[in-house]
């Protein structure tokens, strides 16, 4: 086969920039070969170098106390006391599963959970964060169908429950869906295993999935440039998943990780063979040689090219002991899996591959990973943003009929129950589910121990399109008090920020806001970012999404059988709010649902009021106080107390009575205030809270009680809302499914 | 009284019922690698629920010709205690040690959710401490639960009482809705002729401790291990 | 050498995904299909046998494994 | 009349459950398989159409709905 030449027409067919291209020449002294080029292109693309992003990600906060392992390794690393570590990260998938949605979001399911159990970690639950565009898009339905299958099927098949996530639809999204999949894992803490390369002469060793033509130039280009016409072209490079294969996997490399001859570990994700073996010996400040003839093929005459940057899936790369090759070959053909030596560890710093003996790479491990070149894109504020600030909610009628109100906004795809998506997840096995899918967290217990963990995902993309700055600090302090609500203690987080083209200078000052502002809150709060993940592009035609940071958080509740939940529980038992309801309407889901108006600034945060409510809401469920606590997030406090009332197995009704004020009835009842906290508390408690809450110096009040077979609110003397509860209940648990299938009724 | 639960490479629930009764009944329990062929020290065998062979092709098509399962037919032709779990039920059907087979969900996608079951019949070595009529709240998650038998199967699973569960609301009626899956006859658990191998789709082992908010499924394994210990 | 084996259910078991692609196909506005069933197909390469061998060989595979002869038939042809 | 259409993964593309299924018939002893792809397969009834109107109208459900041509290729024929 003919060797294309290598010229800087070849390098920008690849995808490097010029100067990128005068870099390499320079590094090397020489033209690079056709397979170095392709390493280079690869390695330095924006998905595996984080070129554009390096240097601003400096800014978050990656220290504390439980801190093991923070960013730059497969996933972070936080310790939860009796000798465990819980570890995890977060990471898109957004580009191939826009292509092929079923397959696309099945292996990025894959590639989170090898991203974990690479560092020695059984996976123990998973997430996901998904956005699609608006329904009346001709391809939502079939995106929606596809990715909520994929996502279900692998990690049904592995067997690691999906035990929560998020969902929204807005038409930003039409040409460009994102998919966030969030894996955590357990490992004992004195034995996480890390991406490294050490001990010259140790074995190399090649297992799982042989290596075929799929994903060249997949995810690590297809992540790091538009979507435009040529999209078409780039197809053939989704891969298909094998999650059989990828549990053979992980049960093989947990047995491994058991014995003394394992030295380091990466799985081959994005840039598969490139970035494993570039990655360990850059980090491990050591070289690799390897013999390409050695590696495990799906196809025959397999290029060097091809086989350094395909993407198959369900293969990782290990290093181990030498002298150990035969006892790690037996353990992974107890699995019906192969392990092949391709090649050893040296100590000049180079990555050497070798084909059939003769040298068809050969560079230096670090430029191409840890010190792989980065850019300070120029910044500018968005002109949009002017035009958005001008917010007169004077403007805004104020709707007669707010039973009406409350109906659409719980039959709206981005608030209305996501059971139909999390039905399709197995939640339940392994085992470990104290709190299902469908309150604001899920807590699954840690056998062995007494503790549990809490598990958040979050995003709001509308405030992070309105003030990038502000609307991140809200993603992060949401879900600390998703967290707070199920009683856990926020430990760290793992972060996604998905964004469009770097390039451009709104889109880098929306990303920099962001992460200020995330930041921010997660300093006050004291929660580390230990992981995270960053995809750019996320744009068709020129036209970006809306910033999207979302938020894996992760929390721990040292008494597993001191949860809660959202739910009502009882009848006349007390309803707390804690936190303060203020005239409040921009960005709010009931301005875009009724008023179609996404404008105003959204709503504000005092950090430290944050802080307390959160605190009091975990002392209140510590102590045995709390029947259920649920915030108020998308809807307000209407739609919060509706949900406090739609218990999967029964309805409650509540009636609730406020104090006249100032407050607009449609900011008070939809508005989306910040820092509140609507709690259940039996009667016989309350003077017990009343002293806990007095001392906390937190606003509260005891706004009604459970009971009844409606859901009423009254505002100074006036019945705002008066509507059956069990109507309310069958209108939003029914509304996404018939949002997904009426065409088809009809 | 010693149980086994067999792995089969992609079984995943294999550590959840090991789990139960280890730590929850403290019982002595082995795990079984597919590749075993004697089975003579155990009283009873579990099959355990996952995705055997990814359940490509079928579910439980591939795992039915391990090793271990002609000594499994061997064991159950014994009058041994057998047990398939969803998956483990599945395989028992292409064994033949079970009759009928599964077809997908009439939803057509996994459903993961609570579901109740009644108990039909307590003259099997599962169920003795049920109460015929009795409703268990157990979670299935299955994309394959769809049971099916032709007519000739069916006429004799209900002659000779071989139907033990069947899907009904949470009061014990039969209903469409309650039935998730689309299963004929809302058949959710099924045993052989002699009534010592027994298939369900829903998971005992799920809710078989308070904390995760049910225990339910200990009807199941209390019975079984009263069963043993009164045959000793 | 080529064998192709079709598998799909038998009479009388009702097939729920053909029934959902039916309805796909209609919802879209396509005219003229009356019923859809769903199979699988498997495509295997052979070594070259004399045909009648290949031929058992085939139909005990498809027998045995490739199909569940309690809600499945299957159809072959060798190439 | 009947058409029958087969949906197979592209070449190149893994098929995980080909694959599988190749190892069970090889380690159940039978010799001579060196290959199985799997796929799907589709049993249409269709009105009686002229023979080309049915083959542009399976053409195009096949591309527009029984395979996804990023990753699967099709064939089809007309009885
Ligand atoms: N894509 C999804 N996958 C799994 N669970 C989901 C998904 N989307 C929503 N859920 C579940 O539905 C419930 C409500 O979600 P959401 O409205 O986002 O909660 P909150 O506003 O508290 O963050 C949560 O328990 C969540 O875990
Ligand atoms: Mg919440």
């Amino acid at each position: 086969m003919k060797v294309p030449e290598v010229n800087l027409k070849t390098a920008l067919e690849q995808g490097l920039t010029e100067d990128e291209y005068q870099r390499i020449l320079e590094l090397l002294g020489r033209v690079p070969t056709f397979t170095e080029l392709g390493i280079f292109a690869l390695m330095w693309s924006e998905h595996c170098s984080y070129k554009s992003s390096r240097a601003l990600l400096k800014q978050f906060p990656t220290t504390g106390e439980r801190v093991i392992q923070g960013p730059g390794e497969n996933a972070g690393v936080v310790d939860i006391g009796d000798g465990l570590a819980v570890v995890f990260k977060i990471e898109s998938h957004n580009h191939p599963s826009f292509i092929e949605p079923y397959q696309g979001a099945a292996t990025g399911v894959g590639g989170i959970l090898r991203d974990v159990f690479t560092m020695g970690a059984r996976p123990i639950a998973s997430l996901d964060s998904l956005r699609f565009g608006s329904f009346d898009h001709p391809k939502t339905r079939w995106l929606v169908e596809g990715v909520v299958a994929g996502i279900g099927d692998y990690g049904n098949c592995v067997g690691v429950p999906t035990v929560g996530g998020e969902i929204y639809f807005h038409p930003s999204y039409n040409g460009n869906i994102l998919v966030n999949a969030f894996t955590l894992g357990i490992a004992p803490k004195n034995r996480i295993f890390l991406g490294r390369a050490k001990g010259v002469g140790n074995p190399v060793i090649y297992v799982g999935s042989k290596t075929g033509r799929d994903g060249i130039h997949g995810a690590g280009l297809l992540a790091s440039a538009e979507f435009d016409e040529t999209s078409e072209e780039k197809r053939p490079t989704v891969q298909v998943g094998d999650p059989f294969m990828e549990k053979l996997l992980l049960e093989a490399c947990l047995e491994l990780m058991q014995t003394g001859y394992l030295v380091g570990i990466q799985d081959m994700g994005a840039a598969g063979l490139s970035s494993s073996s570039f990655e360990m010996a850059g980090r491990g400040g050591a070289g690799i040689v390897m013999e390409l003839s050695r590696v495990p093929c799906r196809e025959p005459g397999m290029t060097p090219y091809e086989l350094m940057l395909s993407e198959s899936q369900e293969r990782m790369l290990l290093i181990a002991n030498k002298g150990a090759e035969e006892k790690v070959r037996r353990i992974f053909e107890k699995w019906d899996l192969e392990a092949v030596v391709i090649g050893e560890v040296t100590d000049d710093g180079m990555v050497t591959v070798l084909n059939d003996g003769n040298v068809a790479a050969k560079l230096p491990a670090k430029p191409l990973s840890i010190s792989a070149p980065f850019y300070h894109r120029p910044m500018r504020k968005p002109g949009y943003l002017k035009d958005i600030a001008q917010f007169e909610p004077a403007s805004v009628p104020i709707p007669s009929d707010m039973n009406q109100v409350l109906k659409s906004l719980l039959s709206s795809p981005n608030i209305a129950s996501k059971e139909w998506v999390y039905r399709q997840y197995d939640y339940t096995v392994r085992d470990n589910t104290v709190l299902i899918p469908g309150s604001d967290a899920a807590v699954i217990r840690i056998k062995g121990t007494t503790k549990a963990l809490g598990l958040t995902v979050d995003g709001n993309s509308r405030y992070c399109y309105l003030h990038p700055l502000r609307g991140a600090m809200l993603v992060a302090a949401e879900a600390a008090r998703n967290l707070s609500c199920c009683g856990a203690t926020p430990l760290a987080l793992t972060d996604c920020l998905n964004f469009g083209n770097p390039e451009k200078p709104e889109i880098m000052w929306q990303f920099d806001q962001c992460i200020k502002g995330m930041s921010q809150a997660c300093r006050v709060l004291g929660i580390p970012v230990v992981s995270g993940n960053v995809s750019f592009y996320n744009e068709t035609f020129g036209s970006p999404i809306f910033p999207t940071p979302t938020v894996g958080m992760v929390g721990l509740i040292d008494d597993c059988r001191k949860h809660c939940d959202q739910w009502f529980k009882e009848e006349k038992d007390i309803i707390l709010l804690l936190g303060d309801t203020r005239d409040e309407l921009g960005g709010s889901e009931y301005l875009s649902v009724v008023h179609k108006l996404e404008r105003g600034d959204p709503p504000a945060l005092d950090l430290s009021l944050e802080k307390g409510v959160q605190e009091t809401c975990r002392e209140m469920i510590g102590r045995g106080m709390a029947r259920s606590a649920h915030d108020c997030s998308e809807g307000g406090l209407a739609v919060a107390l509706a949900e406090c009332c739609f218990h999967p197995r029964r309805s409650f009704g509540a009636s609730v009575e406020l104090k006249s004020s100032s407050i607009r009835e449609d900011a008070l009842l939809f508005g989306e205030s910040q820092s509140r906290i609507l709690v259940s508390v039996p009667r016989q408690r309350m003077k017990q809270t009343e002293r806990l809450l007095d001392k906390s110096s937190i606003p509260w009040a005891a706004i009604g009680s459970v009971g009844g077979e409606a859901l009423r609110v009254v505002y100074g003397g006036e019945v705002l809302l008066d509507y059956p509860i069990r109507e309310l209940h069958h209108l939003w648990s029914k509304a996404l499914e018939r949002l997904l299938f009426s065409k088809e009724d009809e | 009284m010693k149980f086994g639960v067999v792995v089969f490479p992609g079984s995943n629930c294999d550590h959840d019922t090991y789990y139960v009764l280890k730590e929850v009944y403290k019982l002595d329990v082995d795990y079984i690698w597919h590749k075993q062929t004697t089975l003579s020290s155990y009283d009873c065998i579990i099959l355990p629920g996952g995705f055997s062979y990814g359940d490509y092709l079928r579910s439980g098509a591939i795992a039915r010709f391990s090793p271990v399962m002609q000594a499994v037919i061997n064991f159950a032709h014994q009058g041994r205690l057998v047990l398939g779990i969803c998956n483990g039920f599945q395989v028992l059907m292409e064994a033949g040690l079970l009759p009928g087979a599964m077809l997908r969900n009439k939803t057509l996608k996994f459903i993961c959710q609570d579901v109740h079951i009644r108990v039909e019949d307590k003259q099997t070595p599962f169920t003795t401490l049920c109460r015929e009529g009795e409703v268990l709240r157990l979670p299935i998650a299955h994309k394959d639960g769809n049971y099916f038998a032709d007519a000739k199967m069916m006429k004799e699973l209900k002659k000779n009482h071989q139907i033990i569960f069947r899907y009904c609301t949470p009061e014990g009626t039969l209903t469409e809705e309650a039935n998730l899956n689309g299963s004929l006859d809302y058949v959710a658990g099924i045993c052989n002729r002699e009534r010592n191998v027994l298939g369900l789709m829903p998971h005992p082992e799920r809710y078989a401790e308070s904390i995760l908010g049910n225990e339910d499924g200990k009807r199941i394994f209390d019975s079984i291990i009263t069963y043993l210990s009164k045959e000793k | 050498m080529k064998a192709k084996v079709f598998v799909t259910f038998k009479e009388g078991v009702l097939d729920p995904q053909g029934k959902t692609i039916k309805n796909a196909i209609v919802s879209l506005g396509y005219e003229g299909v009356e019923d859809v069933r769903q199979g699988k197909y498997f495509e295997m390469t052979l070594d070259t046998l004399p045909k009648e061998k290949a031929e058992n060989l085939i139909k005990e595979i498809a027998e045995k494994i490739l199909a569940n002869p309690i809600i499945e038939q299957f159809q072959y042809h060798i190439e």
